[in-house]
């Protein structure tokens, strides 16, 4: 395996199978550059978009599991009248963490991870375009979870709501420090979101390889692209948002001080101007994975590529003038209310465009039902129900029924579950043999589908009745006086929901277990196992470090799935010409003889380790803020002068390579 | 939006790989850099001025003409490739609109 | 089921459609339907309109339903199809089509006519119900942390009000008549949702905005807040009572009634004196009084302001003619008179919603609990600790340290404040 | 946000894997590889980076406006601001932008003398303007207006000073610049380096030209 190369020494050939473990020298004692490429260092301090990658993913997983626990203590609080699992307050904190948790800890960089791990292979490039940006970007987001999660061990997590409206949120409603943890939480985890976004915007653009065209790009890349420029437009917003919140609560600013004069929509319209977009930048990721999937396994190009290109597109825009419409009770006038319910129902166009394309791929394929096809088709079917009742409260009349009752619940867990969590899983199984070498189980995959699907249409479907029949959210009981009587009565059908939870929770549990056995299996993954179409196929599995030994030249869209088959233009009819293997050995053939990578460095996970420490300044002591201030500094400046290829000087004097002990390929193997 | 990025592209790809494609004398910025400084003695000139309900379109319009000056001649903007107008107007033109949607809610520009 | 009598729906018929007439939904309709409010007595059920405006609504989401029900299941069955028709049984690779752009474009074409349809409908229905010139009634609502004032100021309307009314956990009207609600929130964001009558509104602190109630029959419609508003939302609730005007103008009078002071020597003489040293520092009752040092009797004045951070309780000179107690949350009927109260015919309710709490229909179960420790029954912000988080005052009502016999003198006085 | 300011002079970022290299050593700091657009990734993501802010400082003014005229009586924008005083400090962060644009001119015939003087007067004309700010600030102060006083306060107090921040950290990165390049030690393509710094400084100087007009001049 090529490891980074040593600069001017012993340059190692790509693709010549030399593998190089390489140890940092002493010259610079502790504070020499951490270009080690083995053991815990090669984690901590890389820069590499794969392991990023895979670190996203695995904290992400993480929180994934800590947000599930937290709706289950939600449900089973939920499954009888006058449910006393939790104390109002506890309730209120688990509903709060529950919403933030799945949507910043986990959707979020979830997709940041994919995006990490898949555009630069995607694209032909060998690592993204600010590489030690991306790994600062990781740890911010990973601390800025710990952060706020450490807020249910220091005098309670933020209890406002994930939408946190003020005046509820005020020092004087919410005395705890957990909005505190919160607002600065989110800042922490916004800036991981703004320096993912600038660096894959300015990758995707920038570093294509020769002949990929944008209308060429696999169109998973394309939809990362939408939804990184959401985020470049919206996290500032958000940011705005949470100074505001920061400055009331911590240094007596008046923003939300009604007796001041201050009118608490403004929270509610900056929340919202951020918070829609970020409903995209929920699904889009998702929408690009099965987009991906759906070709792969029809055996046929995605129906109408550029409308879903353009559709992705439309939707991320029309996205940014429907913010009001979770405002329609709020009192905007009919006016305001007539606009953006016109403009919200323009945006169900788009989305309509892409489920038609979606069927319409699988429309004349050959369709082979592995668990990640079927996971993507589940996203289709549940993301349509969503989606419909999503119009069914653009109609702003029937929303003012509709609204903060169960039914908004249901609907938008039908979107996020069932479009973005749906999608991860699809994204999972079809490319786990890419990252790990090794494919999941399909025998447990279609346990692990079954059940989850079950499971989320018993906790979800339920919740569409509960919400008609008048339960509003977040409230930590119910009672019978209001439950009423007969097949639809809110008694039952909460008694569903929560059986559905447990068993959408075993569902997941499944997926996990899934993990672990195939990880423990010795069995490796073919090349190319699903006769895949686009470019990150055409590597090795797991990838080197350097992704491709020489950058493919691009001719179309597919460009793998055209190296492997001829068409013939007249009949349509498909020969294959040359394997996965055949493909990769020529590649391998015309090696790039010098290939410089970025080398690993201390700065980003320091920098990212001073926000934290700014932030328990901030809530306990300024003397913390100082600190943090001054580890801000000292990295920033050390982080400037650093070359972002280290020195020789950085490296031990070239010794025996073969003397490494392990070497990196069995360590990159075995870390899943 | 495929149809501006790919006109973007091509633009792009015109380009030799030099941002600063086109030089421009120290003397231009300092004729822009007068123009700016008139203009901002106009606009302060205009607040001791009682000119009625022109002040403020007249106000308005000085201070979009300074910005796109220093954006299209001291950022280079105007001279530089599409795609930097693409991602910077972009920003600008949601943050308009946006705020301006945001303000109009509050029934902003009734009042005033 | 109230509604199942045959009609077709469509947008047209939706503008002229009287007001209970049935839906019969054909098979796609089945599911629309079933959650259009088959549950028997669901009290918030919100396919189940009972006055003007919650029928605007109704007459839209109706066929708004229908339409994303007839879309979602062409989807699903064409998915269903093409999963079972094309699976992998063998056959050649497919064709490598690219896509069909004419039908791409009449596929994006299509759901948008659909939508233009729709959004004329909506944003005719959003003018409608923010119509306020035809107001026969106005009514002002204050939401704050847990319950709801009702202040029905000096007016022409409501067939006349001569003095301000202020009462709280239900708010009674009139049928057949254009209510305005003027709403807004002495502390946090609430909203104010009687489902069966109309969509909610918020209640903003600092703005006041307006909500229209109109009930075509007597009864009580049940709502709830539906802005999360700290520790107790749950517990925010409220019912509406509608009467004929008759009962209206009985109702009316009956709080505009003067005090009545208690026997002399009656457990209720000795409550009102347990009042007056426990609970009139916030909650007032109107012309109450009391002597003081000099001997000379002085009106009792409840100061809420200081004590709490909404700076408001509910006002208790009527509370025996009102059903419900603490944020509408429990109720001060026992469930047999409860249940006869909330289940009666409508030309039988008024009457029996005028009789208020009688001593023998008192729930003296609920009542009890609360005087005890009302924080323990309902959580709040009201603990000495965290007192000190809200600059000295409350967030709802504290535990009194009342003693056993305290409360039976005080449930004594409270039953006569009818 | 002011931690990412400083990203611009993180110039050596560049990727040197994305394109064909055939150097052998790595002195070949910045030189613009066979990008897709042809274009720099440092300067695409300035540009960004500046649309991005766009939203930022979009979201403070909008905030300002529409509190500006919630004050107690005698403490609103009309009594407060000193329009001389302030029209003078405009004129001296619209002056520093055109010794900028000359640093960056400086920059690119590779006139290092000349590029050093620029960026230092442009960095004293940025100090004199936050000066300026911090004396306002400070007879604002005195005159009654503090942060906590009035919502008029605490949205011009933000706006006005997450923009001297912004002027602030651009202080700081021409300092730097001017420190490291004398040492040699600006890694990367210099000329691109005091261009990016140079995108920055110009962007703080636009949205000083908005709040210059919409919060000063106009009256409430």
């Amino acid at each position: 395996m090529t490891i980074i190369e040593r600069p001017s020494l012993t340059p190692v050939v790509a693709g010549s199978g030399v593998s190089v473990g390489v140890k940092p020298s002493q010259a610079y004692g502790s504070l020499r550059r951490p270009v080690s490429s083995t053991g815990w260092r090669s984690w901590v301090f890389t820069v590499d978009h794969k392991k990023l990658g895979i670190m996203y993913g695995a904290v992400a997983m993480f929180f994934f599991l800590v947000g599930g626990v937290e709706a289950l203590l939600i449900r089973a609080q939920l499954a009888g009248p006058n449910g006393t699992v939790l104390s109002a307050g506890l309730y209120n904190e688990m509903f709060t963490m529950h919403a933030t948790t799945m949507v910043f800890l986990f959707v979020m960089p979830m997709a940041a991870g994919f995006a990490n791990y898949l555009v630069p292979l995607q694209i032909g490039a060998r690592d993204v375009a600010f590489p030690r940006m991306n790994a600062f970007g990781f740890w911010c987001f990973l601390f800025g979870g710990i952060f706020l999660n450490t807020s249910w061990v220091l005098g309670g997590a933020a209890d406002g709501g994930w939408f946190m409206y003020q005046p509820n949120a005020n020092a004087l409603f919410s005395p705890s420090h957990g909005i505190d943890f919160w607002g600065l939480g989110l800042q922490i985890t916004g800036i991981a979101s703004l320096t993912g976004a600038l660096n894959l915007i300015v990758t995707i653009l920038n570093m294509r390889a020769p002949g990929m065209k944008l209308m060429k790009m696999p169109i998973f890349t394309w939809m990362i692209l939408v939804v990184q420029f959401l985020l470049v437009f919206a996290i500032p917003v958000i940011t705005v948002a949470l100074f505001l919140l920061m400055f009331q609560r911590a240094f007596g600013a008046t923003f939300f001080d009604v007796g001041a004069g201050a009118d608490p929509l403004l929270w509610q319209h900056l929340f919202w101007i951020f918070g829609h977009p970020e409903v995209y930048i929920l699904v889009l990721p998702s929408f690009g994975i099965v987009s991906e999937v759906l070709p792969v396994f029809s055996r046929k190009p995605l129906f109408g590529y550029r409308f879903v290109v353009f559709s992705g597109a439309a939707i991320g825009f029309t996205g940014w003038g429907v913010w009001a419409h979770h405002m329609f009770a709020s009192g905007l006038g009919p006016v305001s209310v007539a606009v953006f319910s016109m403009s919200t129902m323009l945006i169900a166009i788009p989305t309509g465009v892409k489920i038609v394309n979606w069927t319409l791929t699988l429309w004349g394929g050959k369709l082979w039902f592995t668990t990640a096809m079927m996971f993507a088709i589940g996203l289709i079917v549940e993301f349509t129900i969503g989606g419909l009742s999503g119009v069914t409260h653009a109609v702003a009349p029937s929303d003012t029924q509709q609204t903060d009752t169960y039914y908004i619940v249901a609907h938008f867990h039908y979107v996020i579950f069932g479009g973005a969590v749906l999608g991860i899983f699809s994204g999972f199984y079809y490319w786990w043999p890419k990252i790990f070498g090794k494919r999941l189980s399909e025998k447990i995959g279609k346990w692990n589908f079954w059940v989850t699907i079950i499971g989320m249409n018993l906790t979800f479907g339920p919740m569409h009745i509960i919400g008609l029949q008048g339960q509003p959210r977040r409230m930590m009981n119910w009672t019978e006086a209001r439950a009423g009587e007969g097949f639809f009565n809110l008694g039952f059908w909460n008694r569903v929901s929560s059986s559905g939870a447990f068993i959408l929770a075993c569902g997941v549990g499944l997926f996990l277990i899934n993990v672990i056995v195939t990880t423990r299996k010795a069995e490796k993954a073919p090349l190319d196992p699903w006769d895949a179409r686009s470019l990150e196929w055409m590597t090795s599995s797991p990838p080197k470090e350097h992704n491709f030994d020489s950058i493919p030249v691009v001719h179309s869209l597919d460009e793998f799935f055209h190296r492997k088959y001829e068409e013939n233009h007249e009949t349509g009819e498909l020969t294959k010409v040359a394997t996965a293997e055949e493909v990769l050995a020529d590649l391998e053939a015309h090696a790039d003889a010098h290939i410089h990578m970025p080398s690993p460095s201390y700065w980003p996970i320091v920098l990212a380790l001073a926000l934290p420490i700014m932030g328990y300044g901030i809530i306990f002591s300024r003397i913390l803020i100082v600190v943090g201030g001054l580890l801000v500094l000292l990295s920033m400046f050390a982080w400037t002068l650093e070359p972002s290829v280290a020195d020789d000087t950085d490296y031990d004097p070239p010794g025996d390579p073969r003397a490494d002990d392990g070497g990196p390929t069995k360590e990159l193997a075995t870390h899943v | 939006m495929s149809a501006t990025t790919e006109h973007l592209e091509r633009a792009g790809h015109d380009s030799d790989g030099h941002d600063y494609v086109e030089h421009h004398p120290d003397s231009f910025y300092v004729k822009i850099a007068l123009a700016l400084a008139l203009l901002t003695g106009l606009e302060v000139t205009l607040t001791y001025v009682d000119i009625g309900a022109l002040f403020l379109p007249l106000l308005l319009t000085l201070m979009v003409i300074k910005f796109f000056m220093v954006v299209l001649f001291f950022m280079h903007l105007k001279f530089d490739s599409k795609w930097f107008s693409f991602l910077f107007y972009t920003g600008l033109g949601l943050a308009v609109g946006v705020y301006l949607a945001f303000l109009a809610t509050f029934r902003f520009f009734m009042s005033s | 089921m109230k509604r199942s009598k045959s009609n077709v729906p469509s947008l047209q018929l939706v503008q002229h459609s009287p007001r209970h007439r049935g839906w019969l939904f054909g098979a796609v309709g089945l599911a629309a339907a079933a959650l259009s409010g088959c549950a028997k007595n669901a009290p918030q059920d919100t396919f189940d309109p009972a006055g003007s405006n919650a029928q605007k609504i109704q007459d839209l989401q109706v066929p708004v339903f229908v339409i994303a029900g007839v879309i979602g299941v062409i989807v699903l069955a064409a998915i269903g199809f093409v999963v079972i028709r094309y699976r992998d049984r063998g056959q050649e690779m497919p064709e490598q089509s690219h896509g069909k752009p004419s039908l791409e474009i009449a596929l994006t074409i299509l759901p948008a006519l659909i939508l233009a349809g729709v959004g004329t409908f909506t944003v005719k229905t959003i003018f409608e119900l923010a119509k306020t010139d035809d107001t026969q009634c106005i009514i002002n609502v204050t939401g704050q942390q847990w319950w709801w004032e009702y202040d029905y100021p000096a007016q022409d309307g409501c067939g006349g009000i001569k003095a301000p009314i202020v009462t709280s956990g239900q708010l009674v009207i009139p049928t057949g008549q254009n209510v305005l609600l003027r709403i807004t929130s002495r502390d946090v964001i609430h909203s104010y949702w009687i489902p069966r009558l109309n969509g909610k509104r918020d209640a903003v602190p600092g703005r006041v905005q307006t909500l229209r109630l109109e009930a075509d029959q007597p009864g009580i419609y049940a709502g709830q807040c539906t802005e999360f508003c700290g520790l107790s939302h749950a517990n925010m609730k409220m019912e509406a009572v509608a009467l004929y005007a008759s009962d209206f103008e009985t109702w009316k009078a009956n709080q505009l009634e003067g005090y009545t002071a208690p026997v002399d020597g009656s457990a209720a003489k000795q409550g009102e004196a347990v009042f007056t040293a426990n609970c009139s520092y916030c909650h007032q009752v109107n012309d109450l009084t009391t002597t003081n040092a000099a001997g000379e009797k002085v009106p009792v004045l409840a100061n809420p302001d200081q004590y709490i951070v909404s700076g408001a309780a509910p006002n208790l000179s009527n509370l025996m003619t009102r059903n419900t107690f603490a944020g509408a949350t429990w109720d001060l009927l026992t469930p047999a008179c409860r249940d006869k109260v909330w289940k009666a015919v409508p030309e039988a309710f008024g009457a029996l919603y005028l009789q208020g709490v009688t001593p023998e229909c008192l729930n003296q179960v609920d009542l009890r609990e609360w005087l005890r420790n009302a924080p323990a029954k309902k959580p709040m912000y009201s603990s000495d600790a965290q007192k000190a988080n809200s600059g000295g005052k409350v967030r709802g009502m504290p535990n009194l340290g009342l003693k056993e016999d305290q409360i039976d003198l005080i449930i004594a006085y409270l039953l006569e404040r009818n | 946000m002011s931690d990412l300011a400083l990203q611009p002079t993180q110039a050596s970022e560049d990727v040197h894997a994305a394109g064909h290299d055939d150097h052998g050593s790595h002195d070949d700091h910045g030189l613009v590889h066979a990008t897709s657009t042809g274009l720099s990734n440092n300067k695409l993501g300035m540009w960004l980076f500046l649309g991005s802010e766009c939203l930022l400082f979009g979201g403070l003014i909008s905030t300002y406006m529409l509190y500006r005229g919630r004050h107690s009586a005698n403490l609103g924008p009309d009594q407060i601001y000193d329009i001389p005083f302030t029209s003078v400090s405009s004129f001296v962060l619209l002056m520093s932008s055109l010794t900028m644009v000359l640093a960056v001119t400086s920059a690119q015939r590779r006139d290092e003398r000349r590029m050093n003087l620029w960026l230092t007067i442009t960095a004293l004309l940025g100090a004199t303007f936050v000066g300026g700010q911090v004396y306002e600030f400070t007879s604002f102060y005195h005159e009654g207006l503090g942060f906590t006083t009035s919502l008029f306060g605490s949205s011009f107090y933000t706006l006005t000073g997450f923009h001297g921040v912004h002027v602030t950290v651009g202080i700081i990165m021409l300092m730097a610049l001017v420190g490291i390049n004398k040492r040699g030690r600006i890694p990367g393509d210099r000329a691109e380096v005091v261009e990016l710094v140079g995108l920055y400084w110009h962007f703080v100087d636009i949205i000083w030209i908005l709040i210059f007009t919409l919060v000063y001049l106009i009256p409430s």
